[in-house]
């Protein structure tokens, strides 16, 4: 009797990939390390946690995007630029026309720079490096030009309440919204044609080609979808911020690609593991949370920061 | 002792496993000198793997090796090559981006005042080229060469390396007659400079043409090591097989099974200079075969037709209406598939797993209430394994594990399960084992039965000869002839039509 | 979550009598020093006589401004009161460059701009000790430099460089600092977030800060947190919401400029803490909104961008028509702002009224 | 007789591969552009010229290193914060113990760094994007922890001299050592042993482990290279900037990696130019200029950069 359930765990423990799931136990040992010593800092306290979720929300969700587009074999260096322009978009026709125009429009920023570079990428096959590389600081720079680099406020609190500023009952909005970016994500990359065709395009792109997947339809939608995506984070950092500016989500582009690769994703494509992703952010949400806890210095932070990443990294390789 | 009785290489006990997945056990295997010894065995039997580890690329988990008499511990291909062991991968040991004379130098870079001249290895690439009796520009860049000149690069580096002991996994799985004769050649001259050349072939013809003695592993066990003059092809086959079985390639009378009805017309087909105004229809249940010389423009026609090359002219018909194929997805709408010529870089994802290579292209077929599902996926991978004897550990394992034969195993499989009604196949028995190779035509004959149409290249002509109702014989991108099956008496006719010595 | 301003708590007159007294005092007082202990004079010093006007329209003189970093209020405060004063002055202005903060950028742009030998630069080095050569070089090519709030090392005024206009920043701080105590009513925890940078203009709000509070000995400082940005709002958000966990009872946090102040409201909110008190330095937009709101921001000590740059437009344009004897060290002082007076604030601050955003928010 | 030149020279033409060498053309076409319509402003004067090479100097040096470790597929994003320490640790060491410990302290940053993260990719075969990463928060944490992020001012005259402050005869000292820098890396890459395994390791991994290259070997060279050329940057920047700083070179990974990719490097390894990473670093510094001596806004040069970058990379594929 015992038996039936002990031998089946056994084996998945046996069968467990410990190197492609490190993220996961790295994940729980940090924590445990951390509410351990930062118990009485109140790291443990509910509301703490969801903040650390808050924290990574945006991130996450633009992390989800971004698992397509590296599974795909591709990288997308401009949705800090995007986030930044959807927000101060969304703002200024949120001002002047409402709600529902102001989201469209915050939308079809992402819509309009992603399908540019995916269109250039897919059809003139010009390495998504440089593309994004351009579209950053092109969308930045429009950003600041049609706000003089001023922030725009909004004042609208219906906007304010559904973009991540406002909870659904107990739950933060933000989480919400990171949860479903996550679960659509999930499904889309393991349980749809389409996430497997991104991940055949990205393992083999010539065998892809000959077994009729439409490669470059595949590269254009996962980037349309990072455009979408980062466009949806800059309307919630604007929401949070209840404002828009160019510099929401700058630099994001780094913590984005690190927390899907953290994940297990491949740099090199053919992979997409969008839960190991959201862990990934999870993952150094909770270290900034925890050191910054711990009232370290902003340079002890970053080295011991440092460390953390580089010894998970190193130990998941150890036999 | 005198020379001939030295071994050059002998492996004494080798054992090896893949986590929990034992590949070779206690195997005994040698060489003399100047000998030419075959090793044969089914797909997956681990002759790969015996001399991964004689070339340093696996470690053994037990058993000795000594090379000349002396025991060498091998632990990388550093050691292997101070030993003086050479070897020409199944999988090609070519990088992509460097040049075929850089390829052929790697590691072992000519240089001049110190640093390395890429002339001069193009001059020694081309010197040994010329040996070799084969055409290939040095100073090509590997990337954008056919399949057939990455095996002729892959033997030349060998080949530079001097070594004593030469290894070669399937060098002629994709070159034709032509260059196989060459080989055999140069073959022949090796072994009279006393070098042991260890040569894996899944051709018979071949093992009896330039080979002193043959060893046979099944599922990692030696079973056979005789002199060929004293054992027959029936008896190596049913070593390698483990049974009795009638492999031969006869060609089967299949007229009556074809019907009039054309199902695809190509008409003054053009591409770039490598296809010219190639015209020709295939009839319903008809086995349509390609022959040409390397470079006669066979894949480059198959390619046209998939939507992989752009024609530049022409019409295609199919059940007598027009199509206009400009990628493989419309092929792949219209019920064509083509089982390219290279699996690992056109077949084959090969990081993922052998389940996940199967499904790809039916993948729309194996949902429930709308997504994929795992159990569909699983339930039709094991289908095909099974169908084509495909061995994997699990079926899960990423398939680039997989050996070289259960590789192209599945590649036809995922092709056939689309269920195809133009089937255009193109050198798809390369690297695959005797056994399987018939049961491959055997299917071939039966898809075409069952009212199918079958376009196949091949550089084997048993093979084309055994199942083609019809041969076109390509040459120069242009159409040379097309023979009926029974106008063509024997191979040597074939031969000399391809040449183009006979109109 | 838990409601409540700061408008119907009861304000002990005390602490408001002390604060206001104490702001009475500053107004019109510098309390910075010039770079080399120079004192500070008005904005008024700078002004243009007519015939000095048509000197300077004869000239045809060119300006470029080398900025350390464009992308906020302040910048773009600056950037506009020079522009403006520039045209009326008749000075062309030829380039003007954003430096992201990296001095190496900077002296990049140093020497791209001296290509179209300008007139005047005005700029505002990012770091003292590694802009100087570059900055040297242009001075010995005979262009005339004015400086913001800081000077390259080693250089001396109405020699090197014919002025040094600055906010006062340091009264900044002071103020803040007395707004905060106002609003505390002398007393409670609060926590400080500041700038963990080798960065003179926000360690002067600092020091006037953390000195003004020794004379609220009710207020104790229960952590202070440095962030590195360079996304400071993030980083203040992350900051604050670490503090408000660690210390539950925290009523107010000192943010050393409006942009972070924006990452400790959006914490604050998350938190269900709009009872809590924030000062911070700078009138920007967002912070303007809360002021004239009167909720979380409950004052702030303001610099004047935009006449900074008018005097610096002035003074440069002044040198080049050789005029000697101009202040070497223009200071403008601190203005505190606070749900009373931020609409006349905004427009002394940048010389137009408030924006709507601002303006149709104001809470009587 | 004239044929006998002008066939050769036509054949050259036909020869030309436009797609890989992009970035000649791209460079001189920028160039002509700029000196017509921005001739009066003098972007012709020969200063000015030297101004792009001087500003690209440190660029082109750490792209250098980085075509290698791109080469061999690998990734470096630790080179900005590595800058940054070489530059505190030098001044520091030069203030204390004078001019060769400081020069050989800043240059021992460089081989520690590289040499970890080498040493993590080779052997423990972990990716070098994770672990760069983790290093580069590390390192910049070392660098303001030790100066309390305070410049470290650097009094030497000679070291300044030599290291970027100086110029040698009528050439900047910064031009001499990126030049020098650049043909050494061309010399390796192209005619050297090491130059050709980078390659091999990066063109196929297994393949060249197959023949006999010491793959791991090869990827801890080219990251302890990477760590080196990244110290010598930040012991320029110190000489340029006469002072050490923990943000000296922030930021630089993007720039350096843009202008390898600029290059006709693949960011997927096996190929390598290291004279097209150097046009690729001037392409930038050439815009950068450009844009500023135009009079444009800073909007309007971000915009501007960000379309001539993407404009470029488009036209370098069509057909
Ligand atoms: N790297 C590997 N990891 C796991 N399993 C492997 C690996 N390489 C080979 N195998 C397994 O070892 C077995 C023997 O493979 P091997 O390549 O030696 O066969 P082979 O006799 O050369 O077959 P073929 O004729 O198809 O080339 C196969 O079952 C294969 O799946
Ligand atoms: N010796 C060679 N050197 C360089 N390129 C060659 C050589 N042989 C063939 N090729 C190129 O490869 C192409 C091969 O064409 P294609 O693959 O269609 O021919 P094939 O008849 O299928 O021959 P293969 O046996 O090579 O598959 C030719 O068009 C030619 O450009
Ligand atoms: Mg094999
Ligand atoms: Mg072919």
């Amino acid at each position: 009797m015992t038996n039936s359930i002990v031998a089946p765990a056994l084996n998945l423990l046996k069968r467990f990939e410990w190197q492609k799931n490190i993220i996961y136990i790295g994940f729980v040992a940090v924590f445990i390390l951390f509410a351990v010593t930062l118990g009485d800092s109140g790291f443990t306290n509910p509301n703490n946690l969801l903040n650390i979720f808050r924290q990574v929300a945006t991130i996450s969700i633009m992390a989800v995007a971004m698992t397509f587009v590296i599974a795909a074999a591709e990288i997308d260096l401009s949705i800090g630029s995007i986030a930044g322009l959807a927000s101060v978009v969304t703002a200024m026709t949120l001002n002047t026309f409402g709600l529902i125009p102001g989201i469209l429009a915050g939308l079809l920023v992402g819509v309009i720079a992603g399908a540019i570079s995916g269109g250039l990428v897919a059809w003139l096959k010009v390495p998504s490096f440089l593309v994004t590389l351009g579209m950053l600081g092109l969308v930045v720079g429009i950003a600041r030009w049609i706000t003089a680099s001023a922030p725009v406020p909004i004042a609208d609190m219906t906007y304010v309440a559904i973009f991540g500023g406002g909870d659904f009952g107990p739950i933060p909005g933000l989480l919400v919204w990171a949860l479903v970016a996550v679960v659509l994500g999930a499904v889309v990359m393991n349980k749809t044609k389409f996430g497997r065709h991104v991940r055949a395009t990205g393992g083999n792109l010539v065998a892809a080609g000959y077994t009729g997947v439409n490669t470059a339809k595949v590269k254009f939608t996962v980037l349309l979808m990072s455009g979408v995506f980062a466009a949806l984070a800059g309307m919630l950092y604007a929401g949070r911020l209840q404002s828009g500016r160019f510099q929401w989500g700058t630099g994001d582009e780094l913590s984005v690609i690190a927390a899907v690769i953290l994940g297990g994703t491949s740099l090199f494509g053919g992979r997409g593991q969008v839960i190991g992703t959201l862990f990934g952010a999870l993952f150094v949400g909770l270290i900034n949370n925890g050191l910054i806890l711990a009232g370290l210095d902003v340079s002890q932070q970053q080295v011991v920061r440092g460390a953390i990443i580089i010894l998970a990294v190193a130990l998941s390789r150890k036999k | 002792m005198s020379q001939a009785t030295v071994n050059a290489v002998q492996m004494q006990g080798i054992e090896k496993s893949f986590g929990s997945n034992p590949v070779l056990k206690k195997v005994d295997f040698s060489v003399k000198v100047g000998e030419v010894h075959a090793l044969a065995g089914e797909n997956g039997a681990g002759k790969s793997t015996l001399m991964k580890i004689l070339q340093g690329v696996y470690t053994k988990d037990a058993g000795t090796i000594s090379v000349a008499g002396v025991p060498v511990e091998i632990t990388d291909t550093f050691d292997a090559r101070k030993a003086g062991v050479g070897m020409v991968f199944q999988e090609f040991s070519l990088i992509p981006t460097l040049t075929v004379a850089q390829n052929i130098y790697l590691t072992n870079e000519p240089t001049k005042f110190g640093l390395i001249s890429d002339s001069k290895a193009k001059e020694m690439a081309a010197e040994l080229f010329e040996q070799m009796q084969v055409v290939v520009d040095p100073s090509s860049t590997v990337e954008n060469l056919p399949t057939a000149l990455w095996q002729l690069t892959e033997i030349a580096k060998a080949l530079a390396q001097d070594a004593k002991v030469l290894i070669m996994d399937e060098p002629t799985a994709s070159l034709a007659k032509h260059e196989a004769e060459a080989l055999f050649d140069l073959i022949v001259r090796l072994k009279a400079k006393g070098i042991a050349i260890i040569y894996i072939s899944h051709r018979m013809d071949e093992v009896y043409r330039i080979a002193d003695r043959i060893t046979v592993l099944r599922d990692g066990v030696r079973v056979l090591t005789e002199s060929l003059a004293q054992v027959t092809p029936v008896q190596i086959v049913e070593a390698i097989v483990g049974r009795t079985s009638a492999a031969h390639l006869v060609h089967l009378d299949r007229s009556s099974k074809i019907s009039r009805e054309i199902v695809l017309e190509v008409e003054n087909l053009s591409s770039g200079t490598k296809l010219v105004d190639v015209s020709f229809s295939v009839q319903k249940g008809e086995i349509l075969g390609l022959a040409g010389l390397m470079g006669s423009g066979r894949t480059e026609l198959l390619n046209t037709i998939f939507g992989v090359a752009k024609a530049n002219t022409g019409t295609i018909r199919i059940n007598g209406k027009q199509v206009k194929i400009s990628s493989p997805r419309e092929a792949i709408k219209n019920r064509i598939a083509l089982i390219p010529e290279d699996r690992r870089s056109q077949g084959l994802v090969l990081d993922h797993p052998v389940t996940e290579n199967l499904t790809l292209p039916v993948i729309d077929s194996l949902k429930s209430r709308g997504f994929l599902s795992t159990k569909k996926i699983l339930q039709k991978s094991l289908e095909i394994i099974q169908q084509f004897a495909i061995k994997a550990a699990q079926p899960s394992i990423r398939v680039g594990a997989l050996s070289g034969g259960n590789q192209q195993k599945v590649v036809i499989g995922k092709w056939l399960a689309t269920d195809p009604s133009i089937l255009m196949m193109d050198e798809p028995t390369a690297g695959v084992d005797i056994g399987t190779k018939s049961e491959i035509l055997d299917l071939v004959r039966a898809i075409a039965d069952s009212g199918k149409s079958v376009i196949l290249s091949s550089s084997e002509l048993p093979e084309l000869l055994a199942v083609s109702d019809r041969i076109l014989v390509l040459k120069d991108g242009k159409v040379l002839t097309s023979l009926q099956r029974n106008e063509i008496p024997n191979e040597e006719f074939l031969q000399l039509a391809i040449q183009g010595a006979q109109k | 979550s838990v409601s409540g301003t700061t408008t119907e708590e009861a304000v002990d007159s005390d602490i408001a009598a002390t604060v206001d007294a104490a702001l009475a005092a500053l107004d019109g007082q510098v309390l910075s020093l010039g770079p080399n202990g120079e004192t500070p004079s008005g904005f008024e010093t700078t002004e243009v006589s007519d015939e000095d006007l048509a000197a300077i329209k004869a000239g045809g003189f060119t300006a470029a401004i080398v900025m350390h970093y464009g992308g906020n209020d302040w910048a773009t405060a600056q950037i506009e009161g020079l522009k403006s004063e520039f045209a009326r002055l008749g000075i062309e202005v030829v380039a003007v460059t954003d430096a992201d903060f990296k001095p190496e950028k900077q002296v990049s742009d140093i020497e791209t701009v001296m290509a179209l030998n300008p007139d005047i630069i005005v700029s505002i080095p990012t770091d003292p000790v590694a802009t100087a050569a570059a900055f040297q070089k242009a001075a010995a090519a005979g262009i005339k430099l004015v400086f913001m709030d800081n000077v390259p090392a080693g250089m001396v005024g109405g020699q090197d460089y014919v002025s040094v206009v600055s906010a006062d920043n340091k009264g900044n701080g002071v103020v803040s600092a007395h707004l905060l105590a106002k609003a505390l009513n002398g007393k409670g925890q609060i926590g400080l977030i500041y700038h963990d940078a080798d960065f003179f203009v926000t360690k002067q709000r600092f020091d006037g800060f953390k000195e003004t509070l020794t004379q609220y000995p009710d207020i104790e400082v229960v952590e202070e947190k440095g962030i590195g940005g360079p996304d400071f709002a993030g980083d203040a958000q992350a900051a604050a919401t670490a503090l408000l966990t660690k210390y539950p009872d925290l009523s107010g946090i000192w943010g050393v400029w409006d942009v972070p102040a924006e990452g400790i409201m959006a914490a604050a909110r998350e938190a269900g803490r709009l009872d809590l008190k924030i000062a911070t330095q700078d009138l920007g937009t967002n912070v303007a909104i809360q002021l004239a709101k009167n909720e979380l921001i409950v004052g702030l000590g303001a610099q004047r961008p935009f006449d900074q740059g008018v005097a610096e437009a002035r003074l440069g344009a002044l040198a080049m028509i050789g005029k000697t004897g101009l202040p070497i060290f223009v200071a403008m002082g601190a203005l505190p702002v606070s749900h009373e007076n931020v609409l006349e604030a905004w427009k002394t601050v940048y010389s137009v009224d408030a924006p709507d955003a601002v303006s149709s928010v104001y809470k009587k």
